[in-house]
């Protein structure tokens, strides 16, 4: 037991916290002014939906040890889950536990921005319990719980698979089978500062993320620190210098989704590579989310209505194949095959991205299926009148603005 | 009764109040009543767009002034509103006239002119 | 058809609007529009004051109440209105009166009185 | 002047403007203006509740549209407008036409029927 | 003296700081706009004031020995409060002298909102001024400062009875004895948005709250830290179930009442309840505040404008109930006297009730004594066109908004 | 290396981080709402524009040893900068760098409140990469990189001179230059909650401006810490009193704008001045900068729009003037000569009018030629159909609010 270490893990993990809320935040300022309640329901109610699952048994099925695709019982109801640190770590097992209950709710919440402003809410529970259940649990025991994924050596530091390709992909699976918001191409942010001040608490929590994610305050965290900061800047620059040429305008909104551009970009890289190279991997995030939330929705035409996917989805998968090229075990000793970039050859990237695909159709497949059974339970799309006069009056009987 | 009108007067949101009711004050006009509207007309439009979604706005934020008067002859705050607010551009905006029947001061009770 | 109004009170804006809308409810009254405006009128302003820069306020929030009418006289809409609105105090409102040409409802299509 | 009339609709605040000002533009509409005003007709009200304290909203959001017209006969846009805004449901709301006694375009200086 | 615990102790305080600002932006959000600034005043100016009284004198009547009733002056201008740990501590003394600080103005900031939109402010400030000295500093002292209720072996974790309840009662006479807002059933919030940012922050924050209230980070903080997440969010479903329920509807108010009413409900209990306990005192926790909020307020008539009393006396009252019922000496050796449905009878639910009881009578009393002197002294009550045009320009000639 | 005062300077960082957004929330309340997102913008770009020129040239321009005006290029690209504490410190150097960064932020950031609502953003970005190189690194090298107002023996705990006076005085330079807004005179704040949250944030993130200055956790940082708040509360006060005398009425935006000012005072004296004299001190703070910004502002007549001339000049200088009277060597052994109050003399006093004057010149002149450099590449001022619009519009083609 280390207790700077353990001081360090407790402030990680109150900020990781944060980042749901903010997210509320996030996306209720880019809703219309009628969904905005209904929006911020969807994180803050996951918030709490995600607490108690964990601790009762989410926790168990990721990190108990369980078989190579989900973990067994042994922690349900924390059960053996105490004050003593795990093997190797140098801080409480239930400080852990915590760090990773934060890290369950953010993703779990992230899915919500796809389908905001058409999901009717008791299909909304439904799927949020099932979801962080069956696909996140699982995937955080592959990755992080001595899965196979992090039996085959693929690298992610702070959960660009686990967090945000899984949770993008989600919400453009629910947001497919759902359909289309009416009028979708003519709605706009009802209030930017309420984005911007969620934006900024994500960055402000990102630090507790990225960095928490080295379970320790040693020369890695450090790096973690740096690299968390420089990428997301980097973000802001890339976007809105792309948005520029592009547009003719910077825009406010460009410039805060260029940082989580970044600040998604650099999440698996972290610990893993070079101030100078968090430059690169946070700019060319900033450009290919703004790819991704531009051209790419239009083509294809589906309605992310937040952008989960093409922020996180493509951020994420733009940050796993960064890993392959710029990881670098001069960053950190646990990297034993270099990046691209750094002499290493292909061998890492192949398996970044094998990691990448094998996420893709995990993800996809379950989500597709399991909101599909919420379908046939409870109607997941609202009704036309609803949609029209808005989901905080028709799902919630509020309003969320008044003289 | 039957000379009593509303002038109302729908033109730039950002004109400027106080010289607007400092040039209605010194022709004699003693109220008056602003609202926020939004109109299109001649004004040329243009796009916002937010994170890709292109929104056309060619719907322009406008400020209301409706005027009701008898004694004031109409023609002296058209002049007068019209020389506030003529730039000569584009989006000037529109000054209508309508009859008013009856006018009643509600503190006073006072009808008709007198209630002006 | 010219036997129709519309009768337009402009008043504070902390009136009672459910008070108000029974009485209008009891003499009959079927349907009203409101909505948020400001006023200069004969009350007095005052002054706000952000670090030191001095802004000086004489322009009030406001309700305006449209109601059109036929059957129900006009008159007695103005005295509701007048008991339930005054006060005696600068700032109680004022009610103008305009001729209505037609009235139509989308709903069901009627014309004219048949259609309030 | 007196063949200049003001169309004022009022209607769901959630009608679809851009095809409404489409549908407008058709018939040779080349202004108008909008408001956001709250109203009560027959459309039933709800409840919100706020930590157990009531609220019952009987008073709706609407759109006001007024549209100043001269040479487009009134009943093509009473026609279009309708159509447009027919759902058959309670709220589909109401159009008032009043007359108008005078238009002056503010930038070209422009009266009358040629104003618009 | 231990450094880690020092800085975690840094931590928790700034986190509490935090709390009071979050409070004028819940309680802001809740008021209609024309008063907003007022009562985000309240808040705010609580922060300044209290600070500098608590530093001149308020520590010292609070926390130095004196007798069992009120502190002596050995502290005054914070004479001998140094950067030495007091007996038994391993923190600076003068930390711990800050952490207590915003404790004190939290618990004042609470009470203000029963009164809000109707007080006048010279008025706010004399009570405010006299209530954190004649109610708040003796009675922090009955229970911390070593005076009667602490000898009794009462269990408060982290400030039941001397924030809670106590603020919330006192909000109740305020608003008993200053009347009701005219229309105050007709009210409702301006803005919900700001009441979620201030209600999430006020969550954030009660982790430095909780698990700060320890003074250190051991095991007991970890289940204080892991007993107030999962309290709050059982008090989201709590009070989120029993509304869908009864009203038909769940809100995003009602979600975010019940994380403060599981919050209030797991203060006493934090430190002496298992994780899996506190998940029925948060439950039961949103449950009875609804109840509170709905029906008691509605029954009893009084005007507690933004709940005060009825989130925080009657969540309080439960918590320190629910201390007796479910308090474990497996959780911290500090209880003596296991809690009945651990098998240690009734011995500590009664002692819970005395100073439950004890709390509401002083604070009943004497804070009614004092509204009574201010009321004296300047005329509490704004006058109706005060009231009708707003307590924001009236009292401090601004508006919030404007173009 | 000390690992607790690491995690604690951790902590620090990120609480400075925080403080420009919060600034964008505090300075974009304050403009009129077609102008937030531009106001907003402009600390939301500093943050990422400085956050890369810090780490590939700004730090070693400020902290290489150089010579006495200003560092070489030893650490250009973070070279050298790695996790091993500098001489003389307990924490990681690249840990230092960071702390450095959010300073370098912050007070670019400032500055832009004074040119708010008309400047063009081309020419703000211009301006900002300049002023940050040419004006920032080199002040911060006199004070804090071995530079010769270090030598000199002047005090500046966490930089008074570098942070307030400097950003101040540049805001008003460039004020000067493009020119007072059209109807300056009659703009009112739309949003005071955005100020109110802005403002609360930025006195949360003081706590680690303040308390890390002394970069790690001891005596001394507890001095800083008790200082801040209490000069803040004093300060709120202060401006609340004279307000209330002045005008007839408290403001909250006067409660805030005090806060800000005693926070500022404080600033440069916080680890130097018992927890009694910050009282004096945050108070008169107050009250000079409601001179500043009522009186002295409208007899010069220039447009400082959300006065940072005002607020961290004028309070910056008096925070400088007041560790001449105030510093004592029983709070902090470095204080070799003791203030003007505590049996010193006027030396010190001296010393630091001497950097206050040398600061002013310093900044004034450069500020000076930087933006009229700018002014000749891209036209600084929006023309007047730009500034009645509204930047949000037409320099970003947004607006911040909609249904
Ligand atoms: N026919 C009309 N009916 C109602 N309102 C109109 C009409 N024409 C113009 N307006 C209103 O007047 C405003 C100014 O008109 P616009 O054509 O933009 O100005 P201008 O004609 O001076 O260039 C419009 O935005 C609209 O609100
Ligand atoms: N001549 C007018 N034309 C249009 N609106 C008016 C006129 N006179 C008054 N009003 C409106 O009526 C409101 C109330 O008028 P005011 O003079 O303040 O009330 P009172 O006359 O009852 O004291 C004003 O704020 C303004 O909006
Ligand atoms: N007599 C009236 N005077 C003024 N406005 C009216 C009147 N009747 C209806 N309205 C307005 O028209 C809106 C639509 O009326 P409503 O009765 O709800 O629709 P419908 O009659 O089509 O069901 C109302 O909300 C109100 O704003």
């Amino acid at each position: 037991m280390d207790m700077a270490n353990t001081v360090f893990m407790f402030v990680a993990t109150v900020l990781v916290w944060l980042m749901t809320p903010a997210l509320a935040l996030f996306y209720g300022g880019l809703v219309r002014s009628k969904n905005v309640l209904s929006t911020a329901m969807h994180s803050f109610t996951t918030l709490a939906i995600v607490s108690i699952i964990w601790i009762v048994i989410g926790f168990s099925l990721a990190f108990s040890s369980g078989n190579g695709i989900i973990g067994g019982l042994d922690y349900f109801g924390l059960n053996n889950v105490g004050f003593d640190p795990a093997e190797g770590h140098t801080i409480p097992f239930n400080l852990f536990m915590m760090f990773q209950m934060t890290f369950a709710i953010l993703t779990t919440a992230i899915v919500s921005g796809a389908y905001a402003e058409r999901i009717r809410f008791p299909a909304f529970i439904l799927f949020t319990v099932l979801w962080v259940l069956i696909v996140y649990s699982p995937l955080a025991h592959w990755v992080w719980g001595g899965g196979w994924i992090a039996e085959m050596g693929a690298l992610d530091f702070a959960g660009g698979n686990v967090v945000h390709i899984s949770s993008g992909l989600a919400g453009l699976v629910v947001a497919l089978v759902i359909g289309k918001r009416k009028n979708a191409g003519a709605t706009a942010p009802h209030n930017l500062i309420f984005t911007l001040i969620g934006g900024v608490l994500l960055w402000f929590g990102w630090f507790g993320f990225n960095v928490g994610s080295e379970l320790a305050f040693d020369d890695v965290a450090m790096y973690a620190f740096i690299n968390t900061n420089t990428a997301a800047a980097a973000g802001v620059l890339g976007w809105m210098i792309i948005e520029w040429a592009v547009n003719k305008k910077p825009t406010l909104l460009g410039a805060v989704s260029g940082a989580i551009a970044g600040l998604v970009a650099i999440t698996p890289a972290a610990g893993f590579v070079s101030p100078i190279a968090s430059i690169p991997i946070g700019f060319i995030g900033g450009i290919v989310c703004f790819w991704g939330v531009g051209w790419l929705k239009k083509k294809l035409g589906y309605d992310d209505a937040l952008d989960a996917f093409g922020l996180h989805a493509v951020g994420g998968t733009w940050g796993g194949i960064a890993t392959g090229l710029f990881a670098s075990d001069s960053i950190n000793a646990i990297v034993t095959n270099n990046g691209l970039f750094y002499g290493g050859g292909i061998d890492l990237l192949w398996r970044q991205v094998v990691a990448i695909v094998a996420t893709y159709i995990f993800v996809g497949v379950v989500t597709f299926i399991l909101i599909s059974i919420v379908n046939l339970i409870f109607k997941a799309r609202a009704t036309d009148e609803e949609e029209a006069k808005g989901l905080d009056l028709t799902m919630h009987g509020e309003r969320a603005y008044q003289d | 009764m039957s000379d009593m009108f509303k002038v109302e007067i729908i033109t730039r949101n950002s004109t400027d109040l106080e010289a607007f009711k400092m040039k209605m004050a010194e022709i004699g006009v003693s109220g008056m009543t602003f609202s926020h509207v939004q109109g299109c007309g001649l004004e040329e439009g243009y796009t916002e767009l937010y994170r890709g979604v292109k929104k056309v706005q060619n719907v322009f934020d406008r400020l209301k002034i409706e005027i009701v008067v008898s004694s004031v002859p109409v023609d002296d705050i058209i002049k007068a509103a019209s020389s506030v607010l003529h730039t000569g551009k584009a989006g000037d905006g529109k000054i209508f006239v309508y009859p008013v029947q009856q006018t009643i001061d509600i503190n006073t009770g006072k009808q008709g002119p007198a209630a002006l």
